[in-house]
């Protein structure tokens, strides 16, 4: 059937070296920008708050790695992550994080709201739930118009406890829709330990509602994309929404000015050896004997594209004011 | 086409969706009891059948999802038309339309619109209590890339509905209870552009503006001034975002006096906010300004409670004669 | 400890002959009270719209029947069985509906809104979900001071997909909340079977929270009196909320003017073979040997009742207008 | 008591949180990260530690569970403060404030009052985007039974916030964030009745109102326009409701010229409604009359044109002046 045909638009489940180390560019060029912008954050470049996807960009890569054209991704205010691995351009995430005109909206959404339509980048959500509100409405129109595709929503563990992750999922399974549902778990909601607040474990939830639920290890690129995989296929042959729990940990603090004081002692060093990084530069040499130095002359092509990103963003002029001044679009 | 027909307001909202579902095949429906039932107050029944199952269902009882649903379906091909029962309701709703839908297109930098229409039944006179009677639009009027449309005739509905259909932007679309059996000509095919007040009646002695059920209240209450030999023009806003002051204005630089009726609290609501908007452009055409609206209490339920409530005819033309 | 020790106010659990067939006169008084409503509407003394409970009063009835002395009850828009089974003076709660000042809020509420203090109904909500929020939020009270009652929330299965359910669910297992929950499930959301709008059975989503949770038979008052008894306990005890689950059904319209075409064909003739007064009759005979007899006798008394009742609220005086004016209770 | 300390004005809110927790152990506080972690602006660290886990604790991301939780718990014996982080997140909370809290007391006919707080962090001007920089006031005013309080120094937010948590009302407490590191002098156990507009500076030449941080603007505009020999008297209305429009009356009976600033959208928003509300009972006392609000757009993040969407000091005293 029609919905089916596009599912070619995704690569196949086995990577070669090649593409495996692509994943770990990804990767690399996530955590990299992420040191960018708390530079530029703490040199006042970057405004506002940033939420800081440092640890986690295993998930993120290892979803996006298993989308095609159509798909569409919804995230959060903690998505560079989930910008980048879905292949937004960094120059232009970065410009608009700089608040320059050059940015992918012009300077008006900032850290926390972007959006790009050109990569089926839906939006980041700076109010907790909105991604599965918006993916769910995605997966509506996919539904409906017969794409064959799907639409994939990012949340924090947090966020299971709120309405929209409730009433969206019970929706999404009642309508079939193809919405792939992410919580990525990293044990904290802002500065509380998940469990001070939720009843139960969060897959519980999706799973009282009969829908197709996987846990996984959210450092482990190669099983978040396995796991990734299945869930998106579930989706898109039309038997209803998926739900994946990744499990993770942040590296860096909740937002600008967390000290961090919550977390457990040895807490960070131990997740620290399971950094996605490191995982990811084991399994390189292990599966496709691809040493450390391989890897390192990534790191600095990656490195040097960050400085050029960084250079071009701060030159880049500011938006002017006349801008903020329409309402409507005209209909 | 262009021929007309005297039909109830709650039949003109019917034909509006269903001409535009046939006309655009992007155009959904949803919320719930619309479909199968044909929605609580029998404005939606036949919708089902006419464009299937697939574009006109039910849904469960999730304000918040039918909303995000509506705006993430809405930014991603479809023209999702949903409503909430009672304008009561929407609150549980307004995360997604405040914070996602009205300001999607601007924020995104203008990347992507948001064509999503929220229909919903608001207004008292009706004895349905204090949680089944509001006017949401002191709720709704203050965010910037969300329109909210109220229409007073069948005819309007029928109009403004399309447009709002046809609209690229979020549009909140308020239908009163009291109108809902109300018949009046409707004209195939027709649009309104929204945000486009309508004087409905000249006068030269006052200008009296309202929308949705006041407009019809003020035209009762402007044949019983016109006994009493006061001339009352009467201003129909139709719509509270866009707002057409520009209407209002020339009216009052005629009159010099304008009397706003509002069914809902003066502190907070639209009445006076409009008021403000005329005295800062106009203050010099004012000779006498008033705001008639109801009292600073929620909304009684029974009949003589409700009824000294609402700013019926008699009371508009009582305050109105008090103040001449 | 303290908290345990008001559960002395609430009756043992065996009840008597005449106690069980005090259980069937409120049972009857609700259905009866409800027909003359259905009647006072026809009649234009009824004003706005009703949500008749006729059919589901074991519900109410068995659940009350457990309750003591400062446990606080939240009912729904379809409230006048959940206000009369916990003792409301039915003449208030008739004048309430008739919009005169000597009902139970003078005229003000109506029917989806009645609050009596008196009884500890803390109201009736017409907004669904509502009673789940206000009953969460006096569990909080009861918890913090320390008074050894319990909140009671009625709402229907409907519900269970609106956000109020999960949020207010999740927090009280959270803070161990003297809550129960009891969700009336009478197969339709207004006029939508609840299959076609729900994913999962109703029951897996508490207990996915790890919540205490029961279903029972909705139209056997004594045995959702020992679910109840039970669930009270629980949630009396601290160990955290408890929610039931009764199966019933609506013998009426969900609201004035409706032609209930929805029905599957014979539905409402078999439930009616269930009715919660004939399994009640059946009961009192087979346990207590009270025959019918005596238990005409009970619905003639009640029905005396409320043709009295009846009479005195059309008796009663409007409230006048000026009432409408205060806007703050004063601090 | 009676002594007085200059703080700042986060250091003002968790005093008045403090000792009213002290005075009244019915008094509890609630939210998201706010006890442990003493909250995401600093404004409530050792409050738990002060008043025990029990009455000061941690919730989950549970907006609508928040609120109608402290409506349950306010009309059943507590009195209830509770936290919603970001005032732009107000609407998910906002079924139980308009639907339940606000209407409670009114329709028990009085039976039991509701005595809850919600506190939250609001406004535009640190580039937090526009979903974290609204003002919700024109989502709150119009809704009867809600009383709404904007402090605008450390002082009133310690005097208002003790006010409001004495109060038997539901009371949206607004605090803007943009003032959270601003000092000035409170006196100890001092609390001001809610409803109450303060003459702030006094002038001859127009009356410009304001409350919040839109009052320093304010001020600061005033000392600009004294240069130019325009004597501004300033008005800090503190309360949206209730409303003291006889504070703004009597200074225009003085000055003859209003102008009121309001960091939000002219449609819909609280500034054109006081006008018109100042139009309707003092039209004669008026020549000329002004509101200075914001571009009807969601709040831009990038420092150049959220600068632009302010109604700064700089914009205030030009606009003042373009007019004059
Ligand atoms: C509705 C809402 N409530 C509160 C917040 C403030 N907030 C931002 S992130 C966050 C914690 C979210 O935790 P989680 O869902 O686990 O995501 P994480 O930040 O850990 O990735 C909170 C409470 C918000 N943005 N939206
Ligand atoms: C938030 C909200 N949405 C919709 C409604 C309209 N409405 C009233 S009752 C009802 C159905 C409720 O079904 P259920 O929870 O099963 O309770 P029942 O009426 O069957 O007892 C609906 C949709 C409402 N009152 N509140
Ligand atoms: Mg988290
Ligand atoms: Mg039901």
């Amino acid at each position: 059937m029609a919905e089916l045909s596009s599912s070619q638009t995704v690569p196949g489940l086995d990577l070669g070296a090649e593409e495996s180390l692509g994943l770990y560019r990804r990767m690399r060029l996530i955590r990299s920008f992420e040191d960018a912008v708390q530079v530029q954050f703490q040199a006042g470049n970057v405004h506002g708050t940033t939420h800081l996807y440092s640890g986690q960009e295993a998930g993120a890569v290892g979803v996006c790695s298993v989308l095609g054209e159509g798909d569409k991704v919804a995230g959060t205010y903690r998505g560079h992550g989930h910008a980048l691995a879905l292949g937004v351009s960094p120059q232009g995430l970065m410009d608009e994080l700089l608040g320059r005109e050059t940015g992918l909206c012009g300077g008006r959404a900032g850290s926390m709201n972007v959006v790009d339509a050109s990569t089926g980048l839906i939006g980041c959500f700076g109010i907790v739930g909105g991604s599965i509100g918006a993916a769910t409405g995605a997966a509506l129109s996919q539904k409906l118009l017969g794409t064959g595709t799907v639409a994939v929503a990012f949340f924090g563990e947090g966020t299971a406890n709120q309405a929209y992750f409730h009433e969206c999922l019970n929706w999404a399974q009642v309508e079939k829709l193809p919405a792939v549902f992410v919580c990525e778990n990293n044990m904290y909601m802002e500065f509380t330990p998940i469990e001070n607040v939720t009843a139960g474990e969060i897959v519980a939830r999706p799973i009282a509602m009969g829908i197709h639920t996987r846990q996984v290890d959210g450092n482990d690129v190669w099983a978040v994309r396995e796991a990734a995989w299945e869930a998106v296929e579930h989706a898109r042959s039309g038997r209803g929404p998926a739900f994946l729990e990744t499990l993770t940990y942040r590296f860096v603090g909740h937002s600008r000015s967390d000290p961090g004081r919550y977390r457990r002692p040895g807490e960070l060093e131990e997740w620290r050896r399971r950094d996605p990084l490191l995982l990811a530069r084991a399994g390189l040499e292990q599966r496709f004997g691809i040493g450390p130095a391989r890897c390192e002359e990534v790191d600095a092509e990656v490195a040097a594209e960050l400085e050029g990103i960084v250079a071009a963003g701060l030159a880049a002029p500011f938006p002017r004011p006349s801008a903020a001044a329409t309402e409507f679009k005209h209909g | 086409m262009g021929e007309s027909a005297t039909i109830e307001y709650r039949v003109a909202v019917r034909e509006a969706i269903d001409e535009e579902m046939a006309r655009d095949p992007r155009v959904v429906f949803f919320g719930e009891d619309v479909a199968v039932a044909g929605g609580v107050f029998a404005v939606t029944p036949g919708l089902e059948g006419e464009h299937g199952g697939s574009r006109v269902f039910d849904t469960p009882i999730s304000e918040l999802a039918l909303s995000a649903g509506a705006f993430g379906a809405a930014v991603t091909g479809l023209r999702p038309i949903f409503e909430i029962m009672f304008a009561d309701f929407l609150p549980l709703a307004m995360d997604s339309l405040i914070n996602q839908a009205a300001k999607y297109w601007y924020v995104s930098n203008e990347q992507a619109s948001c064509p999503l229409v929220v229909r919903s039944a608001m207004g008292a006179g009706g004895n349905f209590g204090a949680m089944h009677s509001q006017s949401p639009i002191p709720w709704l009027q203050g965010v910037p890339g969300l329109k909210v449309v109220a229409p007073a005739t069948a005819g309007d509905a029928y109009a403004l509905l399309r447009a709002s259909i046809q609209d690229e932007n979020p549009v909140a679309f308020l239908e009163h209870k009291r109108l809902y059996s109300v018949k009046d000509s409707v004209s195939d095919g027709a649009t309104l552009p929204l945000g486009e007040a309508a004087v409905v009646r000249e006068g030269n002695d006052l200008t009296l503006v309202s929308l949705s059920k006041g407009v019809r209240d003020c035209l009762g209450a402007a044949e019983e001034l016109a006994e009493r030999g006061i001339g009352a023009e009467v201003v129909d806003l139709r719509s509270l975002r866009p707002l057409d002051t520009g209407t209002v204005l020339r009216s009052v630089a005629k009159t010099n006096r304008i009397v706003v009726v509002e069914e809902g609290p003066l502190i907070g609501g639209w009445g006076a906010n409009l008021l403000g908007i005329v005295a800062a452009e106009g203050l010099h055409d004012l000779d006498d300004a008033q705001v008639i609206a109801c009292p600073e209490t929620p909304i009684p339920y029974s009949p003589t409670l409700e009824d000294a409530w609402m700013p019926a005819e008699g009371r508009i033309v009582a305050e109105i004669a008090n103040r001449a």
